[in-house]
This record gives C-alpha cells, structure tokens and sequence, in this order.
C-alpha cells in the first residue's frame, strides 16, 4: 500500500470528497460563495456548490462536492493498536485464574444522567454483543452492573464496597461534551478516594475517540462496535501489566 | 376499511384482560398519594415561584412546603388542610407568602380539625378550582385557536423535534421547522430531569441533549408557537413530558400553559428510568385527569420497548402495554381521541420482508385502536452513521405511516445516531415527509394484504400473543411482570426504584380538592 | 395476476396499429443497405485491425475496404462480391492483407460478374459463417456459464453502470460492484462515440463521461466479468451500446465477444443523435438480427423521451415506442425474452400522486408485455444536487420496480445531477436497492389497485392515448410523426441527420451473406 | 449580519459539518485513523468518523462530522454580482430596438460532443424555464439554435454567416474538465477567426463558476438554475457597453 493516498471518486487521486452544512445566510448567490469559500478553505478546490436550499429567512444549506487537495499520510495515521490478544473466554478465565487466584471483580454504570444503558449491557449482560457473550459469562469474573444514571459518588462507594479490580463506565450522550465532562469527573473522583489504589478505570461509548485515555485520565477508551471479548482480553493484559508492576514495586520495597 | 379481519371477539377478550391486569395496580394509584400529586395540587391552587436563596440552588416553592408539611404532620391526609389552615391562621394572602414564611422557619403545619378542616378544606377547593378555570380557559382557547387557523390539512400529522437544550435556540429551531411543515413541536428535555424531584425554574439555556420543562419555557415556546401558527395559517401544537419524577406537576403546567400533547406513559418511569413503581402508577393516575380535563393528547412510549428489546420477538408486548395503557387511560377520564398511543419501526432493516412486518405491526395497533390518534414512531436502533441509508429508512418509515393510516407522524432524523438533529436534519427529514405524503398519501386505496398473506398472518400471530401474555399477567400480577422483565427486558421489582419514598399511602380522611373536582368528571 | 384489467380488443389493436405503422419503415429497411452494415458483414467476414499510419489517427482496415468499394464501384451490389472478387484475384490471404493493399492503393475493386461473382459470393458465405458461428459458440458459452454459475436469485435484476472513460478504472468498478450484488454491468460510452462512423480500436484510457465502445474493451470486461462471476457464484452479465452511426457493427462485435445485452432502440438516434432516419431503421434492422442470432437482450431507449418531454404528458408515447420497437424486433427475430423494453421513473416528483402515477405506468409496461425482460430506469431529470433527496427518490424507484414486477432495474444514483458515479455511489445505491428488495420483496402480494381507483384509471389512459396516437402515425406515416417532434419533442425530418449519406438504395443483384444466413432463421 | 460566520449544526457558531469520502484502504482501525486525519486536515476537529463501511477490499467509505474551525468571511466572498437590472421583454425589446434599430442575432449550441440540449433550450426556446419565456419569445431576438454536438469550426462559421451579435454555448458533461476545454477552445477560434469582432461570447451549463469568465476568454459564464430573462437582459446591458465602447473606439478614430 502507498504511504500517501488521496480521496477516490472515480478515478485514483481525483480527491472528491462530498460536504454538506448549514451557513447562517439567507439564499443566493451570495450565499453561495461563502459556502464556495468554506469548502475552499478546507481543502476542495475545485468546489462545486451542487446544491443550496433555504431554511428559513436566516439559513442556507448546501451540498458541496470537490476535490480535496490534502494528502493523507498512513504513516501518520494515529489509532490505538490492540497491543494484546484476542482471548477466548476459555483462555480469559484460565490467564485470569493464573494471575489472580481469585475472581475478578468489574462494576459496570452509566454515569451522570446518561441512561442508556444498551451499551454498557451489551458488554457486561450473558447475552453480549455482536455473537459473542458479555462478561457475565465469564466464569472468573464477577460482574456488578449498577445499571443507568449512577452518581458518580455513588459509583465510588460501590466499587470500593465491592473491592473492584475493574470499573466500567459508559456514555453515550456527547452534546455539550458530556460524556468527556463525566468521565474526567470520575476519574478524579476514584484518584481523589482511592489514589494509586484505584481500580482499573475503562471508560465506552460511541463517540469516544480511544486516543482520548490518558487525556481524560482513565486507563483505556473503548469506541464504537466494542465486543465483550476485546473488553475480556484487555482486562487480562492490564491485570497481568498491573501485577507485574505491583511485584516490581513489592520488590523494590522488600530490598529498601 | 378492516384489512386485517380480527377476531372481534378475541379483541374484546383481549380489552378485558388488560382491564383484569390493572385493576390492582388502579386500586393500589386509589389508595396513595405521592409528593409530586400533592405539589401538583398546590400548583393548581396558585403556588408559584422558587426559593433562589436557598444553597442547593433554586428550590421551588411548593417543594419547601410540601416537604415541611410532610415533616410537620405527614402527607396522608393531603397537603392543603394543613397548608390552607396554616393560611388562615397566619393570616397569609397567597401560598407564595407561606412558602416564605416556612423556608424562614415560622409555620408548624397540623392537621386542622372539625370547622377549621372545613374551612381549609373549601378555601383549597376554591383555589383548585381557580387553577382548574385556567386549564379550561387553555383548552377552550386552544379550540377557538383551531378552529380559525384549522388543524392539519393532512394526516398524519408532522411531529418534530427540537433539543439544542437552550430554549432561545428551540424556538429558533420551531419556528422554522413549523415554516417548513411542522405541526407538531415537541421541545425534548435535558438529560436527568426525569430524576429531579422538582420542576426548575424560569427560562433555562444549558440542558444536555434537551431544555428543561419548565413552566417559563413552556410559556416562551407556546408564545412562539402561536405566532407562528399565525404565519402558516393552521394551529401548530406543542408537546413535552409529564414523565418522571414529577409527572403530575408538569401536567399541571402543561394544563396552565396550554400545551397540546404530553408524553405520558403509564410504564416508562418505572422501565427506563427505574423509577418506583407504585409512584409511578399513582402520579400516572392523576396526570392523567389533568390531561383529560386539559384537553391534551397523550402520547404513550411502547417505541422505548423496541430498542432495548427486539422490535420481532417483543412486538406482542407492544400490543398488551397499548391495551394496558388505554385502560389506565379511560379509567383516568381520557377519551380516544386523546389518546396518543405509541409505536415504532424498529425491526432490524435486515430481517427479511421487515417492510411488510412493520406494516403487520402499524395495521395491527390501526386496527385495535381506531379511534385513537396513534403515534408512529421512527426508526432509531437500526440507524447508523451512514446517513444515507438513514434517510432511506426514514423514507419507508414515512411510507408505512401513510400506509397504515398513522395519526401523527415522529420524523425521523438522518444524525439519529450521531447527534441530537442538526437544523438541517430537520429540514431535510421534512422534505422526506413531504414527498412521501405527496407522492404516495394516496397509496393505502391499493393496498390490501393478502387475504392470507404474511402481514395479516403477522398481526393475527402478534395479537395471539399479546392475548396469551395478556393472560399470564392477569394470573401473576402486573407488578411481577414488570419485576420480571416483560416489557422492554428491564426487571423493576415493585419494592424497588426512586421516588418511593414519595409514595404516602391516604389516611382515611384524605382530601385533595383536585383529585375530587377532577375525578368528578 | 393481471391487476390493470386492461381490454384485450384494445391491446390487439395497438399491436395491429404498431405493425402498420412500422411496415413502411420495415420496407424501407429492406431496401437499403449502409456503410455501417456493409461493414459489420466484413467483420463477420473476420476483417480486423486499424491503419495506425494513417495522418487522420488509426482508421479501422474496414472502413478503408468499405471506403474504397464505395469509391470504385458503389455499395449497391453490397460490399462482399467486390471484396472476395478481389481477394482471390490478388491471392491474398485474409482480409487484412487486402486491406493493406487497399490503403498502399493496390486495388481498384470492381463487382465480379457470372462465376466470378458465385466464387466470391461463396467465399463470402463461408467466412461469414465462420463469423457467424464464433456468435453461436458465444451463445452456447453463455447458456453453459448459466447453467453452471447460475442467474440472477431475485427479480429484477440490478444493472449497474461505470463510466470512467478509462477501462481499466472501469474494471476495478465493474468488479466491485458484481462483488456487491450487481447482476448486469454497463460500460457507458464516451460522448461522441455514437457520431463516430468508425469503431475505435484497443484498449482505451481517455473517454469523456464513458469509455469508447471497442472490440478489444468488450474483451477485456468480458474476462473480469467471468472472472469475477465465478467468485460471486452468479453469471454476471455485460452491457454496451448498439447504437450510434456503427450500430451494426457493434452489434457484430458484441456476439463476437459475448456481451449479453446491448442498448438497441430503433429511435433513439434519430432522436438524440440527429443520425438520419433511414440510416437509422436500416442499420437498426441489421443490429437486432444479429443480436437475435447472439441471444443478446436488446435494452430499447423510451426511458430517454422523458428527460426532454414531461413523463405525464408524454406518457403515451413511451408505450407507443414500446409498441414499435417490439414489432421491429419480432421483425428482425427476436423474440420476447431478449426484449428488455425501456421505461422510466421521471415524472416530476412534485407532482401529485407521482409515485402512484409512476405505478401505473410501470404496471402497464409490465401488463402490455408480460414476457419481455423490461428494463426499468432510474429517476435521473428530477435529481438535483440533493443527494438525501435523491437518495430516498431512487429507494422509491426500486420500490416500484418490486411493487410492478420490473425485469431488469438500472440502479440509480444519488449523485446523478452531479457527477458520473463514485466508486461509493454505485456501493451505496446498491446498499439501497438491497435495502428495498429485502425488506418490501414480497409487497407486491399485497398491491392490489383500487379497481376504479387512480391507478388503474391512468393506466388505461395512457392506453387510450397510445392507440390514438398510433391511429395517428398510421395515418400520417411514422416518418412524419418523428419529423413533427412526435417523441421526446424531437423534431427530425427524415430527409435530415447525420449519416445520411451512408446509406445507399440496394440494386437487384444486392449480395450479403450475413444478411442472408441471419433471414433466413 | 456578521462578517464572520460558522457553519450551525444546532448551536450559533458549531461549525459541524457533515462530509463523506472514500479511501484507498482497507477497512479497519488504521483506515478510520486515516479519514479522521484527512478531517482534521480539511479543518474539522473534532472529527467524528461515524460511519465506515469496506467497498471491496481495497476501499473504506466514511461519513465524518465534526466542527470545522474555519470562518467565512462575508467580506470576501466573490461572486458574479448581477451589475445589470433584471428587465421585462419588453423593456429588452425596448432597449435593444432603441440601441441597435434591427435585429440582434443570437447563436446558441451545444458544442464538443456534448449532447445535453435541455440547457440550452431552456433559455432559446419559446418554451422557457422557471415560468420565463425562452428567448425565441422576444421579438427584438433572432435566435438560431445550432442543436447539439455541434463541433467549434461549425459554429463560428454559423456565426460568422448569420452576422451573430451573441453565440450562447452550453456545456453540461463535465468529466475530465471537458466544459473547460471546450469553452476555451471555442473561444480561441472566435479570437483567431474575428479578432476584435467577435460576437458577443456566453458560456453556461450547471458546474460552470460564473466567476471563470476571464480565464476562459468569454464575456459571461451563467450557472445553474439560470433563467431566460437574466440573459436577455444582459444582452440589453452587454450590446449598450459595447456600443459605448465602440462608439468610443470611432470618436477616437474620427478625431484621429
Ligand atoms: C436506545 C436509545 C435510547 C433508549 C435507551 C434505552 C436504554 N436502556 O439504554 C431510550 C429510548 C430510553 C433513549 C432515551 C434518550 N436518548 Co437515546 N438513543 C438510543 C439509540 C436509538 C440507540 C443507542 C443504543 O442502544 N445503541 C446500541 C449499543 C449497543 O451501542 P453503543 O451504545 O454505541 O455501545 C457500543 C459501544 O459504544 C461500546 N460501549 C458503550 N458503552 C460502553 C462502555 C464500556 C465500558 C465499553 C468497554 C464499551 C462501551 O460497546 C457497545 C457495543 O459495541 C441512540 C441512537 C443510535 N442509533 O445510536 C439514541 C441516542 C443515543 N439518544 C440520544 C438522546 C439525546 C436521548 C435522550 C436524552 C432524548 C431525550 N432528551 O429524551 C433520552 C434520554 C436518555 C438519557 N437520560 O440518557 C442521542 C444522544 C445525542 C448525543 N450524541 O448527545 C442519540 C444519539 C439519538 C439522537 N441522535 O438524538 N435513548
Ligand atoms: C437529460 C439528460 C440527458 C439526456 C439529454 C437530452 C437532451 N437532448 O439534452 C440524454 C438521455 C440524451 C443524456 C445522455 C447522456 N448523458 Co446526460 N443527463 C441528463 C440529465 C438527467 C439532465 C440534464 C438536464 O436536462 N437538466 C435540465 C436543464 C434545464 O438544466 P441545465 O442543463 O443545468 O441548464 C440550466 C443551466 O445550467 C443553464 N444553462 C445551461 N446551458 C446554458 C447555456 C447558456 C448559454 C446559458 C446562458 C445558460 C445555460 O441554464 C439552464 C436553465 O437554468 C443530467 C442529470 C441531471 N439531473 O442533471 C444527466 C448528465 C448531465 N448526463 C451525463 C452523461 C454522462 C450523459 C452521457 C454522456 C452518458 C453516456 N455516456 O451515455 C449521455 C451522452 C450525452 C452526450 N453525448 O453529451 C452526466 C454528466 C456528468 C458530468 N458532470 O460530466 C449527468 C450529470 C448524469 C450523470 N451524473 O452521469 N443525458
Ligand atoms: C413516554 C416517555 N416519557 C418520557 C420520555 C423522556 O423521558 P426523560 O425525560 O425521562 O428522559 C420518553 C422518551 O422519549 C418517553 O417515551
Ligand atoms: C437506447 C440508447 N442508445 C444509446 C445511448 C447512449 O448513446 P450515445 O453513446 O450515443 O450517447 C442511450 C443512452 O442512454 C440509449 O438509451
């Protein structure tokens, strides 16, 4: 594959690229030009201004097709590799048992006001996701699913109550950023309560963008179409780095 | 014209199970009262206003009172004996002054007795009815309203939504979608108003994902509304929630400022917002005569069912929460004609023949309830990213309406699953309506199913079910059904949920002059 | 199921009316030949190649042969008796080597007389029918590769087409496409093509909106297509134009390469191309011969009158065209299986009712022809800019097509005012017509038209108009009627056009072979 | 009205935009990253990749949106101000009879092998567009309509036979640019066959920029959704100016 690539219409390179949004003008031609100039100042040019239709006496919307001239660079391109396997449940439970001698413990919440809850459900309930089963299935961990606008104090409390090794929060309501507010809220709040001795923080839903972690201070973003068992192998990797620095740390203590 | 041929004898045994399996949970709604009922009633006798000194932020009024009342002499026998006898007594012009005379710590409420009882008694019924006038001026303006400027010309009406969470910007919004064809404006509210124990206050411009319900609100967008119902020439109507927490308090604003449909739905509290269930049925009851004294359509939420459950295997408990909604419904004084009750097309795009079983779906609830101004609502689990395909399936959706004969159409939003819609979502989604309609409102003349064809097995299928389930729930409860996760796969048990702690169970001498004016009816 | 209950007098009379309009036209046919045709019988023959020195680009080895006969003695006897009078006359070996000597001006052509005339009508005769027999071994391919790889599982068909101009970026498409459920593709043409009275040679990379019609570019498309129908487990079919000033011997090159359909219309160039009339009828005639010979299904073009007509207005004159090109293409032996008779979803779609009006018209196609593989077209007029709206206007085209059991569906395309199809377009149109045959495929079962009902009226309308105008044109003579602007508002006298002077009156002793074997089946 | 505006999604000043593309990638997380980049570089951030889906194995479709940090400049927008007023047909025929005492002749066609008269015909014929009467329709016009594929030597002979004042030529097939060539290579033959004295020059067609005039060595360049009656009435305003303009041209020769 070349490093450098282009948008494809209908021929390699073209660059087309369709745009559509809504300007604060009313109809015409000048209207027009200012959504030729926006499209121009993001990159396609030529611009064709395919369509433009009046919403109201103070809007505009159009349709912009054009070529766009900026590369992409793969090279450059930023994801979040899955730097672990993909587990079966049977290898889950096996590495889990291994590591821990005991059941992981993950509690699960919509926080804030969010209250959808097919989400997070679709992770943590039997039923699961996408074929594949949720982590109640799971014969080594124990799930605690507090279900739909959980405070976040709340939260807290139930997963120190509960000893949890894992706390699984989802948002799927984003207007005014909502999901970035009440996640960086519940982050602060486990490093408040519970500092280094916090539990494993993962935060989901379908607008997050997972390059977001440590910016909003959890372990680990899930985005759109998770499956339980990406969610199941990523424990089991983070619980084995987490061991491996914990007896590190224990080390270092025992030889002080 | 019947396309479906039902059975008009398993309708009406369905018809009598759904009133077999409320019964209980009617005689449960008789026998409580809850906060939000009696804050509700106080509204109507004139309480106004909110505690802005307070340091929780702005406290309604009529919270501080009915929770100091509780605290002083307990809720069950109705808040306005003791809250018109403490009037009396301290010689107070309006409820607004006993409000702030209790946050400063100076009334004792107590249960009057004897001709004091009496006299609380009436002045509250005067103040009630007072309330109550206001609600029939509303309604009595609303019909003058349609009857110059008309309803619709076209059914099924265009319902559309608005949900910048700043009301200034919804009225924007509105007004523009009513230009291009709206008859309907629904303002959606904030995440989390539903849990709030109190109405807000005053005019709001930060929810999330929707404005709160507030009575300033509903006022600026009425206003709004009205001028525009001026403009296209036909009476453009507004709806918001009585759902939550305070459902019976919003009613009544609602009721006061001359909102036209309401969402209220006798299980969705419970369901989706794990709201108790006796609260639930109790504040149900009584929004319910609000609605029907107000003239105000209910729309009810079996759509909400279809997207935690399957819009196939669940479509019977579609059916039997439509059946039990009608009941609670004509039980709290509702005719047809007011009643809203919904559905949705919500089957998996894949499945095969979806089309025709979201017509066997449509015709079914068309056929049981013909009087009923049904809500159809759009596809949303199965919308994606791709807005294209989006606007396709709005596209059909729009079509079944037409088909099926729907009464009011929710549009359907291409951003369904992206953002709350976009100005030009909504207009875009109205040019979809509008073709449908226009070029296709003709069409249900040719269409007939298929004597024994796929939709009319579907819909006889679907109503045996709901009959059979109907049955079940008849023998175990309402309540447990609901704790065991009929509807919508949610598992709520009775005991359970917020707000019960507002549940008060009515002493024998319980007076509420509203519930009395309104169940009178 | 017969759902128009259209008068079967009324249709044998439009039939009969079509047959006498069309006889004088058949007769003319009959009495003339073309350059193009004489050409198509010298490919037959097997003449290939091009005369790449030539100052004026590479000029096909045909038309220097077909030139030069015409110079040195006229094309009236046919162009084969001069041309295997000379080839054996020079000795030479194939056709080729003659035309190299044509063009270093070696031979002067004269028609051969008595045995000489036998011999090269002979001669003629066998390589004609070697020509021949490679269609029918392309044929007999195609039936096998049926047989084995299979059909189309689902009617209509979905038809696809690329447009690159380029005709290796069209294989990429092409592939994609089959690979996401096309079942015909269609390799547009550069514009310009059809008014080229020599078919271009090679591979080619440089077309405008299209890419050019060659031999070497139907190859080519040919073996991706079988390639890509073995991995997909369905034979995918492959479409081009006959059509233009070399008409025929496209059509030769088609059988030659084993296209499976061609767009054939015996109007479609007098129309929109200005070719001349007789021209056109002439080498129409020959072109559905040998599609005849090559079981190839010709696509007829009535789609087209309603991008310049109104689709309303001129509906009548759609089946009116419908009408005769079904009687030339019995004429010229084919039968009703390869008739993919072209209609179309155009009606503007703010017009009242226009979906149900598009329902009437596509059920009377499908009613008036039962056994002919209609090839129903996509709403391209009224697209605009609006790829939402055209989005949901192409669904509602597929819906139609389902809902009047359509044969052959050409997928529309949302960017259709825009640009000629992305890669995405073609994927997101076919995701469109998935969308409609999987969730609406059986609907059709519950389309019943109202009996006196809109449909079914304007069904018999159009009908009635149909025989009117046909009453007309046999009056007037179909020439006329094309000269008056009849179809398409197209006014072409017959007398006008391009190409006029290919065509040549046949004398007595008019020799074709091809001709000659493709009559007498 | 601001100078500076943003496009609105549902909030003054959001910026969203809606846009879609097709890459050269396979599906999957790299090819997700690599449209979120190509976003960000048209501007949009944050850019939300909500919708991918795989063409093939070798093509990823997105739909994308975001906020576009870009603002349009009101000021700088730059369209083809009509100078002119929108006139009757009678006030052209007015005009024109005042300006020229005969006739003025226009010449339109399709020229190349652009075969899309629908155009053209919408603004020569008598028929019209939009409720307007096509040129044909004004009595102070001669019109002549050369039809379609009609190659550039054959027109500027027409032209040049019938005395054409105005060649309106129509350009609809845009692939490969071809209206750009076309147009600019009918205007160079009218420039080498008549210099000075070439007719009036019009192109249009619906992805022609009306501000492209210049470049393409024509006077005036109509877009899409024009109407008959906007290029009557620049003919009134062109002939005036040229009249001006040539009488200009003869003062200054007879004072020479
Ligand atoms: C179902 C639904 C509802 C149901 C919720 C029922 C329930 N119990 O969950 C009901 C009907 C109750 C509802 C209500 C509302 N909804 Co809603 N709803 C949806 C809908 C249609 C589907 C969401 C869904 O279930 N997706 C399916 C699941 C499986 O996908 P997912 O959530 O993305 O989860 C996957 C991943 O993201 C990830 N994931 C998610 N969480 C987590 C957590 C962890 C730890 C991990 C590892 C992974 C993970 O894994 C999952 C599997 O792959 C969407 C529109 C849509 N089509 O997306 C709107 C939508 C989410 N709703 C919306 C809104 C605004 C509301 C309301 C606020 C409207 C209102 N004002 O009344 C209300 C109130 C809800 C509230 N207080 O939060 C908006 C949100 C807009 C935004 N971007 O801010 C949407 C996008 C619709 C819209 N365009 O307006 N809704
Ligand atoms: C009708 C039509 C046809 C008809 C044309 C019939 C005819 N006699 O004109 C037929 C069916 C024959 C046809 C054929 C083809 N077409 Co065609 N066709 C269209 C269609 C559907 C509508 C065009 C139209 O009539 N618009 C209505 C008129 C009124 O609008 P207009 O042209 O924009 O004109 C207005 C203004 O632009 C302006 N204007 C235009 N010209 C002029 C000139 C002057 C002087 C002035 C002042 C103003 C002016 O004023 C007009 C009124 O407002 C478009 C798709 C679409 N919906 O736009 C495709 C389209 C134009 N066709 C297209 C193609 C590719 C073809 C073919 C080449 C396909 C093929 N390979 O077979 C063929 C060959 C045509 C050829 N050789 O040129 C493409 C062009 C793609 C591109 N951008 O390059 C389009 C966009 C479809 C597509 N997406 O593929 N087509
Ligand atoms: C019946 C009903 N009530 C209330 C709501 C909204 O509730 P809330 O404001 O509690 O999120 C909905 C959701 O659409 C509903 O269907
Ligand atoms: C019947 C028929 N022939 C030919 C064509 C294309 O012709 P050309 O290549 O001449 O533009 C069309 C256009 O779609 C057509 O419908």
């Amino acid at each position: 594959m070349k490093r450098h690539v282009r948008p494809y219409g209908d021929t390699t390179g073209d660059g087309m690229v369709q745009t559509s949004f809504t300007l604060p003008v009313p109809a015409g031609p000048q209207a027009d030009g200012a959504a030729q100039q926006l499209a121009n100042k993001m990159g396609i040019d030529p611009a064709m201004v395919v369509h433009s239709h009046p919403i109201g006496d103070d809007f505009t919307f159009f349709v912009v097709y054009g070529s766009v001239r900026h590369l992409v660079d793969l090279d450059e391109v930023r994801v979040v590799q899955r730097e672990y396997p993909l587990l079966s449940p049977t290898e889950v439970n096996t590495a889990l048992k291994k590591l821990l001698r005991r059941k992981l413990v993950v509690v699960g919440a919509c926080i804030g006001t969010d209250a959808h809850t097919v989400g997070i459900d679709a992770i943590l309930n039997i039923k699961g996701f996408a074929g594949e089963k949720g982590l109640e299935y799971y014969r080594e961990l124990t799930v605690v699913n507090l279900g739909a606008q959980v405070s976040v104090p709340e939260l807290v409390r139930r997963a120190r109550d509960g000893k949890a090794d894992a706390v699984l929060v989802s948002q799927v309501v984003t207007q005014r950023d909502a999901h970035l507010l009440n996640t960086r809220e519940m982050a602060a709040a486990f490093r408040e309560a519970m500092g280094e001795r916090r539990p494993l923080l993962i935060a989901g839903g379908p607008r997050f963008d997972p390059l977001m972690a440590a910016e909003l201070g959890v372990d680990r973003v899930f985005g759109r179409g998770t499956t339980p068992g990406e969610v199941a192998s990523y424990l089991v990797h983070a619980m084995h780095t987490r061991a491996v620095h914990t007896s590190a740390v224990q080390t270092r203590k025992d030889n002080a | 014209m019947a396309l479906l041929d039902l059975d008009p004898t398993v309708v009406a045994t369905a018809r009598e199970l759904a009133a077999r399996a409320a019964e209980p949970v009617v005689a449960l709604a008789k026998a409580h009262t809850t906060v939000a009922v009696e804050r509700a009633t106080l509204r109507l006798a004139g309480i106004t206003g909110a505690d802005s000194t307070h340091r929780a932020g702005d406290v309604p009024w009529v919270n501080r009172v009915v929770d100091t009342v509780r605290d002083h002499c307990g809720l069950e026998h109705g808040v306005v004996l003791p809250v018109f006898h403490a009037l009396k007594q301290h010689d107070l012009a309006t409820l607004t002054d006993l409000a702030e005379a209790t946050a400063a710590g100076q009334i004792r409420y107590t249960l009057p007795e004897g001709r004091d009882r009496e006299r609380a008694r009436k002045a509250a019924t005067t103040a009630v009815t007072k309330g109550l006038r206001t609600v029939d001026r509303n309604r009595a303006q609303r019909d003058r309203l349609v009857a110059r400027l008309g309803d619709p010309p076209q059914r099924p009406w265009i319902y559309l939504i608005v949900a910048t969470g700043d009301i200034d910007e919804d009225v924007v919004q509105a007004r523009n979608a009513a230009r291009a064809g709206a008859d309907v404006i629904a303002v959606i509210r904030s995440t989390g108003q539903s849990l709030l124990d109190y109405v807000p206050e005053g005019a709001t411009h930060h929810g999330f994902a929707g404005t709160y319900a507030t009575q300033e609100n509903f006022r600026i967008m009425r206003a709004a509304l009205d001028e525009v119902s001026k403009e296209v020439g036909r009476y453009v109507r507004l709806t918001n929630y009585a759902s939550g927490l305070c459902m019976p308090e919003i009613a009544v604003l609602a009721g006061l400022q001359r909102l036209d449909m309401m969402l209220n739905d006798s299980m969705y509290g419970i369901l989706f917002r794990d709201i108790n269930p006796i609260r639930t049925f109790v504040d149900q009851r009584f929004s319910r005569q609000v609605h029907a004294r107000a003239g105000i359509v209910i729309n009810t939420g079996e759509d909400n069912y279809l997207t935690t459950a399957d819009a196939v295997d669940a479509a019977h408990t579609v059916t039997v929460s439509q059946l039990l909604n009608e009941h609670f419904a004509h039980e709290a004084g509702l005719p047809d004609h007011l009643l809203g009750l919904g559905h949705a097309f919500e089957i998996n795009p894949k499945v095969p023949e979806s089309f025709r079983l979201e017509l066997a779906h449509a015709l079914l609830a068309r056929e049981l309830f013909p009087d009923a101004p049904l809500k159809w609502m759009p596809p949303t689990k199965h919308m994606t990213g791709d807005v294209f395909n989006g606007y396709l399936l709005d596209g059909f959706f729009n079509l079944a309406g037409v088909l099926t004969g729907q009464s009011i159409l929710l549009v359907g939003m291409m951003t369904e699953a992206v953002v709350t819609p976009f100005l030009s979502d909504r207009d875009l989604a109205l040019a979809n309506v509008r073709y449908v309609l226009n070029a296709a409102g003709g069409l249900a003349e040719d269409f007939r199913p298929a004597p024994d064809g796929l939709i009319v097995k579907r819909a006889h299928q679907v109503l045996g079910e709901a009959v059979d389930l109907l049955g079940r729930i008849v023998e175990d409860g309402l309540l447990d059904a609901i704790a065991d996760g009929t509807f919508g796969l949610m598992k709520r048990p009775a005991d359970g949920g917020r707000g019960a702690d507002g549940v008060v169970e009515k002493a024998d001498g319980y007076a509420n002059p509203a519930s009395e004016l309104l169940e009178a009816r």
